[in-house]
């Protein structure tokens, strides 16, 4: 197999029609560091997406400009065939996609429903700007979205510095479940977790095309990723250095791949 | 530095918050298996409850101790002076879980209501315009403070102790040379006048304490106001406009100490430049003894209102009790530590029967 | 003890000054075994925190208070609802500018602040050469009522001065704390911005102001110095040379009159009377006689 | 809350310290490939050469201005008067790398001094003796802040800031009602003689910088407060004995402030109870101004040198400049803004260069 | 295979002699968290043992307390086969046990030579309480300790912050093999490195054996923990639940035990 397989993909694309987002020559500058160069990067319908690389690779750059929290430095996003310009990570989320950022995804003084709801709070009342939150419906709803993800978790309003590195993981998962995301953009989800939670990870992931929801998930497993993606996109220092559906490769050519670069 | 007491049921993590997402795993027990609490035992297990706690033994001590301290009398002056402090504390508490601090507080509070007297006394601007221009000012004051300090990436230490200089002097510039009467505020009444027991004042300080409690604890803004002094990155990720909360949370603050300024000087009838001289500590020390983390993300109006009523109280009681002057910050000092100590212990001792 | 009494005053712990006061009380409280205390505030000039002190010694019942009125209408309604309860208040060290007619205190027993700053201005030009004089007054903190009255009084001695004298005259009010090395260095740098200086009038110490012209390497006298209050630094700066005058007004004398007055009230039922603690000016002439009793913190 | 300004060279994180750490991979290309810098490249790069700037900056434009402000009488006064202030700042700056807080060096800047005076004048203790004896008082006052702060789990803030309040009053009590004349103390000269144009207090804090810029910069135990200060939970992880380093910079800084009222003391001749009313401010703004992080971890003796000398001179070129009394406070909290934020711009801009 | 094959590690130990370290009945209370109950536990010479389980299993605290970093509840540690108490982790250092923690390792504003020599700073002279380091030996036997891994790093005065996840990991290791301790402990080393990345730790961490070191390597990721290990501990809830040699077991026997722990 070799490394070039970007024609394949394409193909593969073409298959699904117009890719639910898309990046389209976006590169990233932080002051001197030039952490992306510019490249296209694309999620199909119903589809999980792989992205693996190095470390500083751009894997967390590429996918916080999908997510609206960076802006690109050159290059724009689409998002069903239309361009769009997302101003912030607010922007990102109207239009379906959600993001698990790889640090501090979350308030850990503040409840399960209250981090669930953070930015989106169900709103039961308004007098002039003071908007009462719904604290009924928060603690109902994150309890759903929970308990769909079988934590063993009763109570939705213990502070999330409670919870194990899995259930916060899963709390995550579930908020952008909740908020029926068309993409979930997911980096490096299972770090720290055990086996046992890992596994839990994955099988929501998984469990997403169900729901119809596509995925970006990045890791540094290649196991997982193998097994978790339709397709793998590989980055080394800026560049996409490869793009092949799974089929195409198994988990050892990725080693090598990436051994390599 | 050192994270704030009072938030019991949590281990302390040396690194703080970011340490507290880190040990996700050492945690995973962490969920008991009572989740359903009774709301007793939730109750007893805030920090604002360790702060009663405190709050109702240094009353009984006090009152057994002088005899006096409940008294009638007594609580009338306690309710007179109370307010003052208790609205500001309100402002820097909110603040402080948004995860700055301000230090200009009693500048502010000598500033508004200096401006507000040379307005009307020297200039005779009418009371209600020259109200709004300076609760204007107020805000604009907090405006700068927040802006400088998040535009310029300065510590809110820094920003807020330069402008606890700027505002203190131009309080003085605001009053100038030849101290001027009173002029008359109609709206005076309505924010002072003494029903016998209690002052109009009080029912503002709680007026304002059940808003800003139900905007900080149960509104969505109150609910950013958390996310961004517990974690910024993690709240502007998640599409707060973390700039905005705090700039809010600024002006809010300063505006707070105006209005608290404006009401002493109407209820003293004394507009004098030097009012709230050192108020900016005296305020922090009450949000912290009312569990509010200095590192942001924690807090509470309960805990800001029995910390204020703990403050005013401590020095009261000790006029009460007859403690020679020489010694009286001694016992000030003491207290001030004690009751941040039986605050913390109480919170554990109460968490760890959950 | 047969009553309790209570001394609110309106300054902090660490002046000197307020502890020959609180050394005048004690002395007079257990000579007439009573009970004593004296309120300082946290922060000097804090009025409100004074008028609280006053409200909460009212809340006590005590019998009998002193009080320090450095605001004309903040403590008047305390004072009045003290008297009409039945607790004797005078007054001590600041005085209503309107005295008897601008607050219900029964007395007075102090140094008229104002006039005590015209007094010692007046003093201090008697040294003052004849050709073109150029004062700076150190107003210390002009937001606190005390220090703005002395002010006031040195500025309008140096108005009337103005009209009578053949050269010219001008001053500055400054702000230079009392905070020693803050003092010294604004003294000083404004001394040597204004080479001509021919006198530093303060309103509270003079002390860190004779020391910066000391500094300065100055000849002694070259820049006259005048102040208030005498505490062994202040002495040292008159003996030396660099200080001329400082204004007494006998700190042991107002915490021990206003106790006794207050007995004898209660005891014997005798009216309120006035006194005029005085505004002793001390120079290098009566020093020594002065010192002795400063020692022992009487003077 | 807010990290500290003038780290330059380093990416700052919302998280602080720990997300440094967290955000490990993202930073994996901030190996410059010139990683062998010149030592001009490299002294740019620091914090403190931003300082100096300012300084350098600040001293010129106030000679240009006045004229005076570096002339011989001046400069010598200004000499006179730094290290009263700059001794603190010393101690202030190491206890804030080691993650710290101390409001009440202006109180023990008084508390020594007094109680010696008391000592000697009212005792007639020996004023070796007595000496030896405060100094001692000194470093109980700082053990009791850092015990007290480290055994309870409260924040240095509110221990410190009840010590303030005590050794206040404590101050008072030693000196009592009666002011006495100083006594005379065979070590004053040593402390405090007038060389012409320096004074031996000069030397003392020129030799306790050195001393502790060594002590701090280049010995192990200085490494370890900065671990401490740095990453408390790393530092304990390799065997620091964390609490020993905290209870020792308390006790140092203590040690610093009681020392630099003694030297006021025997120079101006004024056993005050209210030496150094305020200070803790002054001193915390000099120690940030100088680059030192509020968060700990960050600083330098010699940023704490620039920091103290840009404080008093600010303070005396101003009156220099002949600016208005009213707007004097106005113009000291602009250049303090002004002053930090040159320091981290300046910073920036020589980080981005190397 | 079954989960129960303590005898035949037990034989193993025989034939080893006596273990470097061994945890002699340790348990450990936090408040009323057990989170380790009674437990046995032993590193041999020459032995690289694995350590698996859940999420809050008691890896790290076990590990902590052979690091002398908390003290146990219950139990007692021995080297070389005599009793020791750990009262700092000083002590344990001075025994040779060095350990890369899971969290905080490192203290980021200072630079890779300090790092390295933190609490064991070589000392050029003495003035009496004065210990002036030498910075000079620092920077010569951190950069010769660095070089030998590899990493592309030539000025040991570099922040830790400026490094990578990868050469942080990897200072940390050159750290324990600088000072020649007999075990090293690693808990999750190789946690948000990528794959190049953790190549190169789990090479040194296998290269460790060729200078007689023994080390404990905690990792979720089965297929380097049996890589690594020549004999594998899994724990759950605080208790050890099984010990098996290498040979005994593949990476599914692994995930097997841990999936149904
Ligand atoms: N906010 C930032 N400012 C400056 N440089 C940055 C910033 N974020 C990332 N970088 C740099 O950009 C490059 C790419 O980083 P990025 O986080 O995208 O890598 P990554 O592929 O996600 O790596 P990892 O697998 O370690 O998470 C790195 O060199 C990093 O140092
Ligand atoms: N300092 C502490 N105070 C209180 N409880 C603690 C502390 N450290 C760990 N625990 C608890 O002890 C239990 C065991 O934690 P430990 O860190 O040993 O697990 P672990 O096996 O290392 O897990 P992981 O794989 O997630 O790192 C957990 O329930 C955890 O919550
Ligand atoms: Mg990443
Ligand atoms: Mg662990």
């Amino acid at each position: 197999m070799s490394v070039n397989v970007l024609s394949t993909a394409a193909a593969a694309v073409a298959a699904r029609g117009t890719p639910l987002i898309a990046a389209r020559g976006i590169s990233k500058w932080y002051g001197a560091v030039n952490a992306l160069k510019p490249t296209d990067f694309h999620v199909g319908r119903n589809e999980i997406v792989g992205l693996v690389g190095d470390n500083g690779a751009g894997k967390s750059t590429l996918i916080k400009i999908l997510a609206g929290a960076h802006k690109p430095t050159e290059g724009h996003i689409e998002v069903d065939g239309k361009p769009v310009v997302l101003n912030s990570t607010r922007d990102a989320m109207r239009l379906g996609i959600e993001t698990i950022y790889q640090y501090n995804a979350m308030i850990p003084q503040m409840s399960i429903a209250r981090n669930i709801f953070i930015g989106r709070e169900p709103i039961r009342f308004s007098l002039g700007p003071l908007r009462i939150m719904d604290f009924d419906r928060m603690s109902r709803e994150a309890m759903k979205s929970v308990e769909t993800l079988d934590l063993g978790l009763r109570d939705a309003d213990t502070p999330v510095s409670d919870l194990s590195g899995g259930q916060r993981q899963a709390v995550v998962i579930a908020r952008a479940m909740h908020f029926k995301s068309k993409v979930l953009i997911l980096d490096e989800p299972t770090n720290h977790l055990s086996v046992k939670e890992t596994n839990k990870v994955l099988d929501q992931t998984a469990r997403l095309k169900e729901q119809n929801i596509s995925a970006v998930f990045i890791s540094h497993n290649m196991h997982h990723v193998h097994a978790m993606s339709d397709r793998i996109v590989a980055m080394a220092r800026g560049h996409k250095i490869a793009e092949m559906a799974k089929d195409e490769v198994t988990v050892e050519d990725l080693h090598r791949i990436l051994g390599e670069s | 530095m050192n994270t704030a007491p009072g938030v019991p049921g949590r281990r302390k993590d040396a690194g703080g918050q970011a340490a507290s997402i880190l040990h996700a795993s050492q945690l995973s027990s962490g969920l008991k298996p009572t989740s359903r609490k009774s709301l007793w035992s939730k109750a007893i297990s805030k920090p604002e409850f360790s702060a009663f706690l405190m709050l109702v033994a240094v009353f009984a001590a006090f009152q057994l101790y002088t005899g006096f301290f409940l008294s009638y009398a007594n609580t009338r002056l306690l309710l007179t002076i109370l307010p003052e402090l208790g609205i500001v504390v309100l402002g820097v508490t909110i603040l402080m879980i948004a995860g700055e601090f301000d230090l200009s507080v009693g500048s502010v509070f000598a500033l508004v209501p200096m401006t507000l007297h040379a307005l009307t006394a020297r200039y005779g601007v009418d009371p209600y315009l020259a109200l709004v221009l300076v609760l204007g000012l107020a805000l604009l004051v907090g405006y700068i403070n927040g802006a400088v300090t998040l535009s310029l990436g300065i510590p809110s230490f820094i920003t807020t102790l330069g402008m606890l200089f700027v505002a203190r002097s131009m309080s003085i510039v605001a009053v100038g040379g030849n101290p001027l009467a009173l002029a008359d505020y109609p709206f005076g009444d309505v924010l002072v006048v003494n029903f016998g027991y209690i002052r109009a004042s009080l029912i503002w300080y709680v007026g304002l304490a059940v808003v800003l409690g139900v905007w900080l604890h149960a509104s969505d803004f109150g609910n950013w106001i958390f996310a961004t002094g517990g974690q910024a990155q993690a709240a502007k990720d998640l599409g707060i406009n973390t700039r905005r909360v705090k700039i809010t949370a600024f002006m809010l603050c300063s505006l707070l100490a105006g209005l608290a300024g404006i009401i002493q000087m109407l209820r003293t009838k004394a507009p004098l430049p030097s009012m709230g001289t050192g108020l900016e500590l005296e305020v922090i020390a009450g949000a912290v003894i009312g569990g509010t983390a200095l590192t942001g993300g924690v807090g509470s109006i309960i805990g800001a209102i029995i910390g204020a009523i703990l403050i005013r109280s401590i020095d009261n009681g000790l006029v009460m009790s007859r403690v020679n002057a020489e010694w009286f910050r001694t016992a000030l000092g003491v207290l001030i530590v004690v009751s941040v100590v039986l605050n913390v212990k109480a919170g554990q001792f109460f968490s760890r029967r959950r | 003890s047969e009553y309790r009494f209570n001394y609110v005053m309106h300054s902090n712990t660490g002046q000197p000054f307020w502890g020959a006061v609180n050394r005048g009380m004690q002395d007079a409280c257990k000579q007439l075994n009573v009970d004593c205390q004296m309120l300082f505030l946290d922060k000097d000039g804090d009025i409100a925190q004074e008028k609280t002190n006053l409200d909460a010694s009212i809340a006590q019942h005590v019998d009998g208070i002193v009080t320090t009125i450095i605001n004309d209408d903040v403590m008047d309604e305390s004072v009045a609802d003290a008297i009409k309860q039945g607790i004797p208040v005078i007054a001590a060290n600041v005085d209503d500018s309107k005295h008897g007619a601008g607050n219900a205190r029964l007395s007075f027993i102090g140094q008229d602040l104002e006039q005590a700053g015209y007094d010692l201005a007046a003093e201090m030009a008697k040294s003052f050469p004849d050709d073109d004089v150029q004062v700076v007054v150190n107003g210390v903190d002009l937001a606190q009522a005390w220090a703005a009255q002395r002010t006031h009084g040195i500025e309008r001695f140096l108005q009337d001065y103005k009209k009578i004298h053949k050269g010219n005259v001008t001053w500055e009010v400054i702000e230079a704390t009392y905070d020693t090395p803050t003092e010294q260095s604004r003294i000083s740098a404004y001394a040597q911005s204004n080479p001509n200086l021919t006198a530093v009038i303060d309103v509270a110490n003079a002390f860190p102001a004779a020391l910066a012209m000391q500094d300065l390497g100055y000849a002694a006298g070259k820049v006259k110095v005048g102040g208030f209050d005498l505490v062994p630094p202040v002495m040292d700066a008159i003996k030396s040379g660099y200080q001329q005058v400082a204004v007494d007004q006998q700190p042991y004398l107002q915490g021990y009159l206003p106790i006794v007055q207050l007995f004898m009230m209660k005891k014997y039922n005798l009216g309120p009377w006035d006194v005029n603690t005085g505004k002793a000016m001390v120079t290098k002439d009566n020093i020594d006689a002065i010192e002795a009793l400063s020692k022992e913190g009487i003077r």
